[in-house]
């Protein structure tokens, strides 16, 4: 199997799925199984693909030319492989833990549930391997499109209004600022394709790079840089798989990964890097700050989750404005961890739905004695979101304080710390409301007894979370490995 | 005053012209509009007539004494438009008939009203007999 | 002498545009519509264009008078009284478009300039060569017929679509079936418009054909013929009852001569291009004027079918029309 | 090609003329299940026709053909280049698709021995139209402008059978109609006066001496009187109730034709008679043409999002992109005209896709209100797909035709450097997100009440619908044969050679 | 950078040193049976042991780092024994596990080499640490293990900022100096260690006292040594350490502010930093981990069992008073090396404070509780119930460690029998005498006791931090309110605008047919008037 047909066979295995979900959806059973053999399908062949990636083999594949100069082109890079390897593995997990879920809740209309998801991870996956900006954007609005059926699954009167916000602001910024800068870079540099350095260099003067920078930032509002980042808790109206796809494996990550590409492949780091980006730098760190601390006031679990994906994702925002090698190192790993991490803490909160019935931080207190090894996962998914040592989350910050250090912005080293100890301060009350603290703490001494209504936790809802938390753990160790992949294309050498 | 009476047609075209359309324009009723149309219309033929007139010339049917024939062309085109002013006539007049059996009213105040586009689909009250009849036949 | 006459008659036709706009009972308004046509088809023999004068005469003037009033007949006669609202800006937008209009028209060629470019470019060759190419005197005819031969076949094409759109909306149940029995006579009424009547149809059954045939030597031609033999033939229906006309042209027949019409016309021209020549190019019936001749004759005949067919059809719809 | 080529010879006049006279034998046959397959085959003839004209004038080649044999200043005359043989293949596939729904679509709201007289009038409507694009004649234009005018008002009045309100709509699309085309004429007339002659290529040559004046009104009428019938902004009053209220299959043909051959009388116009690309006389379009398209997008847009009716929002929505061809005209050039050419054919195959599925929908649930509409995307998921695919070729996603024409014309804005016309066009396309998404919920979200009559499209509606909403894909993917028509006839405009 | 990377390249040949702790820690928190818990503590303790010492792969460790981790072992072992995860608090099962995790990284965190590792492993003893504490079961032990894990992270992001701006440079070394601190609790952070450890859990309590504190010491020895402002803040922190436990009441509280000022003690002798000082520094850690544990247990005892002392804890608590400051027991060696190097170092004053300190922490740590607590005075005070089996077991663990650190101190370190110079045994000799005549006569009644002594000096450290998150809220809530009034505003134009095209559209477009020709009569002119112009 050539790279090309390893390329096609990702992006067309889960349209394929799709299809075979939609035919067998009368048959539950059958209609999961095929959801799991094509998650698993997907892992082995981008499994291959990164395994068997050389550099210099890599040529485009070109399908279809939609304009002159405006091609439909596959490419494998590393970057693109990371993003695709991220989803392609969390996808099953993904599906175990949604099939465990949707069948505890009775959710109606479960076959076009699980067939919007493969579609999703189809155009994730187009994105992921893209190889010009113009298949990057047909892919982004197909994305877009196929997770509004997800986002509004319950068609419930809350449900359509999050939704249409959720598409309003996504259709919104790619239409008008994404596909204009789209339509800029392709004039003023003559081509879309993705060449390592960048095709801008030279060719506007920095402030207009600056200002296409910016478009491109609120262009992919996928990346939820503030104040654009309305739709992501809108979103959370969506069933907890569904937030979960969205907020770990395909839509936001798809966006940071169009801003990495775009800084990489379009920009050019150095580009970046000599003061192009500043501005978007104290944008995206102000984001980060505000975004933790709007997280730490949201009561509702999903919605506390949300939040602190937006200050995660714009983390990434900022790696991409500071223009170094390392900083765009840490975009590429918080990228992974934060999937990691992030879709833990949502197969969390789903779960803590589906034992307790209830949503809301307050209502969750002294659960723990019932689920720990739930918790002990959510504890995971947290440290490592926050980005404590043993977890893999710790290296996007400190190679982002490295990066931080070495541009010697000594208020961003000051923002980064900070950021850290907010993360902690939203994410780790979850863990201590629900062990530590009893069901009425009113009388300190009161030892939290049984829990009188006693949800069912699926079992199939309990494997996920603990497998991905332990994947955090294992991704601590696997990170300078993860680096050494992706280093000669963002010109970091000298590692080990 | 060679100038004044040289221009004079043409003048007289425009002023008949923009009562056609006056009419048209301020007059509520559908009929009343159909022959202010006719009359714009026939404004245009005379300017086109007037166009063709060559001084001295008889009109442009061959015979030996005469040498200077006026423009034929412009006749040539009037014949046409006539007919499609008439066409047109009798197709506005057919509809105003329809409008007047299906509305009640053909004055453009009443009608506004009842054509605003948020009504309901009403086929009119003519409409029970008229085309329902015609849809007896093709139901099964 | 000839410029008096022709402000006067300008002067008369802007009196009646005028009278149009402020008269309320629409029967005047279809009379003044007639005068009207009547001036310009003076004003057109005045221009020396009497072929036109003869069209406006029959169809503009005759035609869509009758067919006003039998409109006028199912709509209502008076128009409503607080309907006329004198629209202002529609006033001073006219007066200003006119002053503009004035404005453009003062680089015009002078009012029959005999070098003004119309005379110059295409005519002369009308005038010159027709008597060759042609052969018949009348150049308009020839014009009309061979020329511009096709403007003439898309023009009998409209005649028959109007027909067809009036049949389509006025057909249907609330027309009455077409009988086929004489209406009775009202006695102390119609004698004087039997009589003249009587006396007069049978007269333009002759001058139509004269009208039709002669129309390459004077003014004339299938226009002018269908409208006469269609005027007649309304005519005797107002008197002698729609029926009684039915009885003699049934209403099925004048649809299909109708048709037949714009088929020759066409015919003609499909014929012509399977023997070998452009569409319409008379020349494939024979060299010089005699090809011209057929192919004149042949179309003149088309057009004077359908003319005649659609006016009596229009005449029929809007009479057989219940009154609601 | 296939015909043999003594017809060939004639293709040009034989594309307006059969149609032509191929009506009143329709019109006269008694029974309209003969009438109608007959209609169909005699529009399916004409598009073998037009197909036969395109290869001809591929090359860039102009097919010149006297009619009577005349030559050009003194008969009449057909000038047939690509441009002209691309809109008529445009022309009679529209009213070939429209024949092949008609019969179905029309059975509830007509009397039977009404039908084939509309199929006449349909045959006739099509004809006047491809008899404009194919003449080279100014007055000849007027005339088949009357015949297919005519011929319109007699199709929209014909959907009094459903909704009274087709009356009114015909009669205002009558008069204005009548006014445009007059004003037409009286344009004809000015610039008679000044020249002599009416053969376009004539009068593009002797029109650099004419009396500037003279020029000046005459092509201020000619402006106005296709602007009018082009559904420009102040005067676009007669489209929206037109299409809403003419039978569903009747506004499908208008939709894909009606405007678009105004479109192309303005080119041919600052083409062959102004030899100005990108001014007609006096008018100047690169002035004038951005603001007017850029309002019609939006007032189009915003009106389109408070319509009930579902014809009546495509009605308003072929408005706005009615606005973006004048835009890309306006921006003038080869490339513009390109883009424009794009729009055109692409809008032509969405819309006509759209109104296509709109006529099933309608024909099966008997009202086209889009509270009427709920669950069908459980009852009629075909149709429902079709809509989709419409829908998001409107807003202009990737790999549908909408995205191609709007990456079009906003590449030469920008290639331009004309940044408020760009972002004008990015920022009204959100509007048209806001009315396609209230389509999606009517159909997707809304509970299908209970009476709402069973069963998919009718089979006579599947070929259009797919052939269209196919066209919608395909040429969003593989987007070739549109853009390189469209390049060869911006080319052949410009002169320049492809 | 690269450092960075070498600390973590990690090879899956050899795992960290402890890993059969963390291993055991980490799966006793999944499993909800308690014995369980216990029960795979004892299996991964072994492992972990035989692995350190007796697998050859293991990596070879310093005779006193050695003894440290083998001290660390110790504890847990202890901690095993007192755990009672089935009767007790179920938080026990908590603090054991989180207990075992912590010891296996403090093994792990010596065996490392470079900063970065040993940071990261002080950060998974902070997160253990923190657990421990919040498992206290109470409002004030939630709220002080938040307290407690922020702090720590903030010390690890300051480690992490020194490792990023690289050992070299002097601000790397401020850094790194203050985060030590914050994690060796120095004197304006030690607030959190006396709240930490009084909230705590019995059993908690025994972990926590061991592991976190102790590996910053290391960290400092290792990478800090010779800074000469530690040696006064040592003293100070000794010194203002020990006074509190003169008048504390609350028995944890008291060995508390005892372990805050043993900490100075091993200050000072970084401070000094010659070769003998940091080896005294390392004996008196490993001895303090031993003894303190020792008292805590013996304090955990004290407070499981109630108001009365159960009968033969006089004799547990003996032993551990004695192993504080005897010569030949744990706690003596190390004060002893240190108080030798400061005299080698000319200040000599400053050995006689550290030995009148230890003596004064051997008094009231050892001797009082001794006198006070352990003798069955007053009626019916005897307890019927004796100290249970499992706790004299740990103790008597505790009390072999502490032997066995007196007899092969030798060779563990060369400066050892530095401490048995004629010189300080006598010093040593001379303030046991005279403290245990204080305490043993009635003078210890001029000491009032009182819970919460002197508790100023405990910072509220731990308030300030949780008080900033309380701040955040407020602030975020500013941000979520601007956030709806923009949208709202966003919003309101949005449909204002929304409203005006609308209203405009719809003039234009709807009316009779005579405005039709009106416009497209106005149109005409409009394009006449400005054609001309």
């Amino acid at each position: 199997m050539t790279q090309h047909q390893l390329m096609l066979a990702a992006i067309l295995l889960p349209f394929a799925t799709a299809l075979l979900i939609l035919v067998t959806g009368r048959w539950q059973n059958l209609r999961e199984a095929v959801t799991l053999v094509g998650a698993a399908g997907l892992a082995i062949v981008v499994f291959k693909l990164i395994a068997g990636f050389d550099a210099a083999a890599a040529a485009p594949l070109v399908l279809a030319e939609i304009l002159p100069g405006f091609k439909v082109m596959l490419r494998a890079e590393p970057i693109g492989l990371v993003f695709a390897g991220v989803a392609a593995g969390l996808w099953g997990l993904n599906s175990l833990y949604s099939i465990g879920y949707m069948r505890a809740e009775h959710a109606p209309r479960q076959t076009r549930f699980y067939a919007c998801f493969a579609v999703a991870l189809g155009c994730a996956m187009a994105i992921a391997l893209s190889g010009n900006l113009a298949t990057l954007f047909v892919a982004y609005e197909a994305l877009t499109f196929a997770t509004y059926p997800l986002v509004v699954h319950w068609q419930s009167e809350g449900a359509i209004q999050g939704a249409r916000r959720y598409l309003a602001y996504l259709v919104a910024t790619s239409l008008v600022p994404f596909l204009g800068a789209i339509v800029w870079t392709w004039i003023a540099a003559g081509t879309l394709d993705f060449t390592p350095g960048g095709i801008l260099d030279g060719r506007l003067d920095d402030g207009l790079l600056a200002v296409l920078l910016f478009m491109f930032a609120y262009g992919v509002g996928k990346a939820a840089l503030m104040p654009l980042h309305g739709w992501l808790p809108s979103a959370m109206v969506a069933p907890t798989p569904v937030s979960a796809l969205l907020h770990a494996v395909a839509v936001v990550k798809a966006g940071v990964f169009t801003l990495l590409k775009i800084a990489v492949y379009i920009f050019g780091i150095e580009v970046i890097g000599r003061g192009v980006g500043d501005l978007l730098v104290v944008v995206a760190a102000a984001s980060v700050i505000v975004a933790s601390l709007m997280a730490m006031t949201k009561d509702d679990l999903k919605a506390r989750l949300a939040y602190s994906t937006v200050a995660q994702l714009a983390m990434v925002t900022l790696a991409v404005a500071l223009g170094e090698p390392i900083a765009i190192a840490a975009g590429v790993l918080q990228l992974v961890m934060h999937a990691w991490g992030k879709i833990t803490l949502f197969f969390g909160a789903g779960a803590i739905q589906l034992a307790t019935h209830k949503k809301r931080l307050s209502e969750i207190a002294g659960i723990g004695a019932e689920v720990p090894l739930l918790m002990v996962a959510i504890l995971f998914g947290a440290l490592s979101v926050a980005g404590l040592p043993p977890f893999g989350g710790m290296w996007p910050k400190f190679l982002l304080i490295e990066a931080a250090v070495d541009k010697d912005m000594t208020v961003l080293v000051v923002c980064l710390g900070l950021s850290t100890l907010l993360t902690l301060g939203y994410l780790v009350p979850i863990v201590i409301q629900a062990f530590f603290r009893a069901p009425h703490d009113d009388d300190p001494h009161h030892l939290p007894e049984k829990h009188h209504e006693e949800g069912d936790l699926p079992i199939l809802a309990l494997i996920p979370p603990v497998v991905t938390a332990a994947g955090c753990v294992v991704l601590f160790v696997a990170a300078p490995s993860i680096l050494a992949f992706v280093a000669p294309v963002i010109g970091l050498g000298g590692l080990p | 005053m060679k100038d004044l009476v040289g221009l004079f047609p043409y003048w007289a075209v425009i002023m008949l012209m923009m009562t056609g359309l006056y009419i048209v324009i301020a007059q509520g009723n559908l009929v009343k509009k159909l022959i202010g149309l006719g009359i714009f219309q026939v404004s245009v033929f005379v300017l086109y007539i007037a166009v063709g007139v060559v001084d001295g010339g008889t009109p442009p049917i061959l015979d030996d004494e005469f040498a200077v024939y006026s423009n034929p062309l412009p006749s040539v085109l009037i014949l046409t438009a006539i007919v499609v002013g008439v066409a047109t006539l009798a197709v506005g007049l057919a509809l105003s008939v329809r409008i007047r059996e299906a509305f009640g009213t053909i004055e453009e105040e009443d009608l506004l009203p009842l054509t605003a586009p948020t009504h309901p689909v009403v086929t009119g009250p003519e409409a029970e007999t008229d085309t329902n009849a015609g849809r007896e036949e093709t139901r099964p | 002498m000839e410029s008096l006459l022709m402000i006067g008659l300008l002067a008369a036709l802007g009196a009646i545009a005028i009278t149009v706009a402020f008269m309320s009972d629409l029967l005047v308004v279809a009379m003044l519509s007639g005068i009207f046509s009547f001036t310009c088809c003076a004003l057109f023999v005045l221009f020396d264009a009497p072929d036109v004068a003869f069209t406006e005469a029959c169809v503009g003037a005759g035609v869509s008078t009758v067919l006003t009033i039998a409109a006028i007949r199912l709509v209502g006669r008076h128009e409503k009284r607080g309907g006329r609202r004198a629209s202002v800006v529609g006033l001073v937008v006219a007066t200003v478009c006119g002053l503009a209009l004035v404005y453009g028209t003062l680089e015009l060629p002078r009012f029959g300039d005999p070098a003004s470019p119309a005379s110059t470019h295409v005519a002369p060759h009308y005038i010159e060569e027709s008597k060759g190419e042609i052969g018949i005197p009348n150049i308009v005819t020839s014009v009309l017929g061979s020329y511009r031969g096709y403007d003439t076949m898309g023009e009998t094409v409209v005649v028959f679509t109007a027909a067809l759109g009036v049949l389509i909306l006025l057909g249907g149940a609330q027309s009455r079936p077409l009988g086929r029995g004489e209406a009775p006579a009202r006695r102390d009424r119609d004698v004087i418009l039997r009589t003249v009547a009587t006396l007069f149809i049978p007269m333009t059954l002759f001058l139509a054909p004269y009208v039709q045939f002669h129309g390459a030597y004077s003014p004339g031609g299938g226009f002018q013929a269908g409208a006469i033999l269609g005027g007649a033939l309304i005519l005797y229906g107002l008197v002698f009852g729609i029926d009684a006309l039915n009885k003699m042209v049934p209403e099925r027949i004048l649809r299909v001569i109708a048709a037949l019409g714009v088929l020759l016309y066409g015919g003609t021209g499909v014929v012509t291009m399977l023997m070998g020549h452009a569409f319409l190019d008379y020349y494939a019936f024979g060299a010089g004027p005699s090809g011209q001749a057929i192919g004149l004759t042949a179309i003149e005949l088309g057009v004077f079918m359908t003319v005649t067919c659609v006016m009596t059809l229009l005449f029929q719809r809007f009479a057989i029309r219940g009154v609601m | 090609m296939i015909l043999p080529d003594a017809i060939l010879a004639h293709a040009a006049v034989l594309v307006v003329v059969l149609p032509l006279l191929a009506a009143p034998i329709v019109a006269l046959i008694r029974d309209h299940r003969i009438a109608a397959p007959l209609a169909i085959l005699i529009a399916l003839a004409s598009v073998v026709l037009a197909l036969e004209l395109v290869n001809a004038t591929w090359g860039g080649e102009t097919i010149s053909y006297a009619l009577g044999n005349w030559q050009a200043p003194i008969g009449i005359e057909y000038r047939v280049d690509l441009l002209s043989a691309a809109m008529a293949l445009l022309l009679t596939v529209s009213g070939s698709l429209a024949a092949l729904m008609m019969s179905t679509a029309i059975a509830p709201e007509m009397a039977p021995g009404d039908r084939p007289r509309l199929y006449a009038a349909l045959l006739l409507c099509m004809s006047g139209l491809t008899g404009i694009v194919v003449t080279g004649d100014l007055f000849n234009v007027f005339v088949f402008l009357e015949i297919s005018s005519l011929a319109t008002y007699v199709l929209i009045a014909s959907g009094s059978g459903r909704d009274r309100r087709a009356l009114t709509a015909a009669f205002d699309y009558l008069i204005l109609g009548a006014t445009g085309a007059t004003f037409f004429v009286i344009g004809i007339a000015f610039l008679y006066v000044v020249t002599g002659t009416l053969n376009m290529a004539d009068l593009g040559e002797r029109i650099s001496d004419a009396g500037r004046r003279a020029v000046i009104v005459g092509s201020s009428f000619l402006f106005v009187g296709i602007a009018l019938k082009a559904a420009m902004l102040p005067l676009h009053r007669w489209l929206p109730n037109a299409y809403a209220y003419a039978p569903t299959v009747m506004a499908t043909f208008l939709a894909m034709t009606a405007t678009k051959v105004s479109i192309y009388l303005m080119i041919r116009l600052t083409d062959v008679v102004f030899h100005t690309p990108g001014e007609l006389g006096r008018v100047n379009f690169a002035a004038l043409m951005p603001p007017v398209g850029l309002a019609m997008l939006v007032f189009g847009s915003a009106i389109a999002v408070t319509a009930k009716d579902l014809k009546r929002l495509l009605a308003f929505s072929s408005i706005a992109n009615l606005g973006l061809m004048l835009v890309a005209l306006g921006l003038g050039g080869v490339a513009g005209i390109a883009a424009a050419m794009i729009n055109l054919f692409n809008h032509a195959i969405i819309k006509g896709g759209m109104f296509a599925t709109a006529t099933a929908i309608v024909h099966r649930r008997g009202s086209a209100r889009l509270d009427a509409m709920a669950g069908l995307s459980r009852q009629m998921p075909v149709a429902f797909i079709f809509l989709v695919i419409g829908g998001l070729a409107l807003i202009g996603v990737p790999l549908t035709a909408g995205f191609v024409s709007k990456l079009s014309v906003v590449r030469v804005a920008f290639d331009l450097g004309d940044w408020t016309v760009a972002g004008g066009i990015l920022l009204s396309s959100l509007i048209t997100v806001a009315y396609v998404w209230r389509i999606f919920e009517a159909t997707m979200l809304a509970e299908p009440r209970s009476d709402a009559p069973k069963g998919d499209m009718h089979p006579a509606f599947w070929l259009p619908v797919g052939l269209l909403g196919a066209g919608t894909i395909v040429f969003g993917i593989w987007s070739a044969p549109v853009i390189e028509l469209s390049t060869r006839i911006a080319h052949q405009m410009a002169g320049v050679t492809p | 950078m690269t450092d960075m990377f070498q600390a973590l390249a990690f090879d899956f040949a050899h795992l960290p040193a402890g890993w059969p702790l963390m291993l055991a820690g980490a799966l006793s928190a999944a499993f909800a049976l308690p014995i369980a818990a216990r029960n795979i503590g004892w299996v991964g303790l072994i492992a972990s042991l035989w692995f350190l010492f007796l697998d050859g792969a293991a990596p070879v460790l310093s005779p006193l780092d050695g003894a440290l981790a083998l001290a660390f072992h110790l504890v847990a072992a202890a901690g095993l024994l007192f755990a009672r995860p089935v009767d007790g608090a179920p938080q026990d099962r908590a603090a054991v596990s989180c207990g075992l995790i912590a010891a296996g990284a403090g093994a792990a965190a010596i065996a490392s080499t470079s900063l970065p590792a040993l940071m990261i492993w002080t950060e998974v003893i902070a997160i253990a640490s923190a657990l421990i504490i919040m498992a206290g079961g109470t409002i004030e032990a939630v709220r002080g293990g938040l307290a407690y894990l922020l702090l720590q992270v903030l010390a690890g992001v300051l480690l992490l900022l020194g490792i990023v701006y690289g050992l070299g440079t002097e601000t790397a070394g401020v850094l790194i100096l203050i985060g030590l601190g914050i994690k060796a609790a120095l004197p304006p952070v030690h607030g959190w260690l006396i709240k930490g450890y009084s909230t705590a859990s019995p059993t908690g309590s025994i972990f926590l006292s061991a592991f976190a504190t102790k590996i910053a010491i290391l960290g400092m020895v290792r990478f800090l040594p010779g800074t000469e402002v530690l040696i006064w803040f040592g003293l100070a922190m000794a010194v203002g350490g020990v006074l509190p436990t003169l008048f504390e009441a609350n028995w944890r509280r008291l060995l508390a502010w005892a372990v805050v000022s043993q900490l100075g003690v091993m200050v000072v002798g970084v401070g000094l930093g010659t070769e003998e000082a940091l080896a005294g520094v390392v004996l008196l850690a490993i001895g303090h981990v031993i003894y303190a544990t020792m008292l805590f247990v013996v304090a955990g005892v004290m407070e499981r069992a109630g108001k009365a002392a159960p009968r033969g804890l006089g004799l547990l608590v003996f032993v551990s008073m004695l192993s504080i400051g005897l010569p030949g027991l744990a706690g003596y060696a190390g004060k002893a090396v240190i108080g030798e190097a400061l005299i080698h170092h000319g200040m000599a004053w400053a050995d006689y404070v550290i030995v009148a300190v230890g003596a004064l922490v051997f008094a009231t740590a050892g001797l009082r509780p001794l006198v006070e607590r352990c003798r069955p005075s007053g009626p019916g005070a005897t307890n019927p119930t004796a100290v249970s089996g499992r706790d004299v077991a740990a103790t008597l663990i505790l009390l072999a460690g502490s032997i066995g650190v007196g007899a092969f101190g030798f060779r563990l370190s060369g400066h050892f029998e530095a401490a048995f110079h004629v010189g300080p045994l006598v010093v040593q000799a001379v303030a046991l005498a005279a403290v245990i005549v204080f305490m043993a006569t009635g003078l210890r009644r001029l000491l009032p006791q009182g819970q919460g002594a002197l508790d100023f000096l405990a910072v509220p450290w731990g308030r300030w931090v949780t008080g900033t998150l309380d701040l955040a809220i407020p602030l975020g809530n500013i941000f979520v309110r601007l956030g709806e009034e923009f949208v709202a505003m966003f919003g309101q134009a949005g449909r204002l605008g929304g409203r005006a095209v609308l209203g405009l559209a719809r003039f234009v477009t709807y009316g009779g047919v005579g405005d039709g020709v009106l416009w497209t009569l106005a149109l005409l002119t409009v394009v006449l008037i400005v054609s001309f112009g």
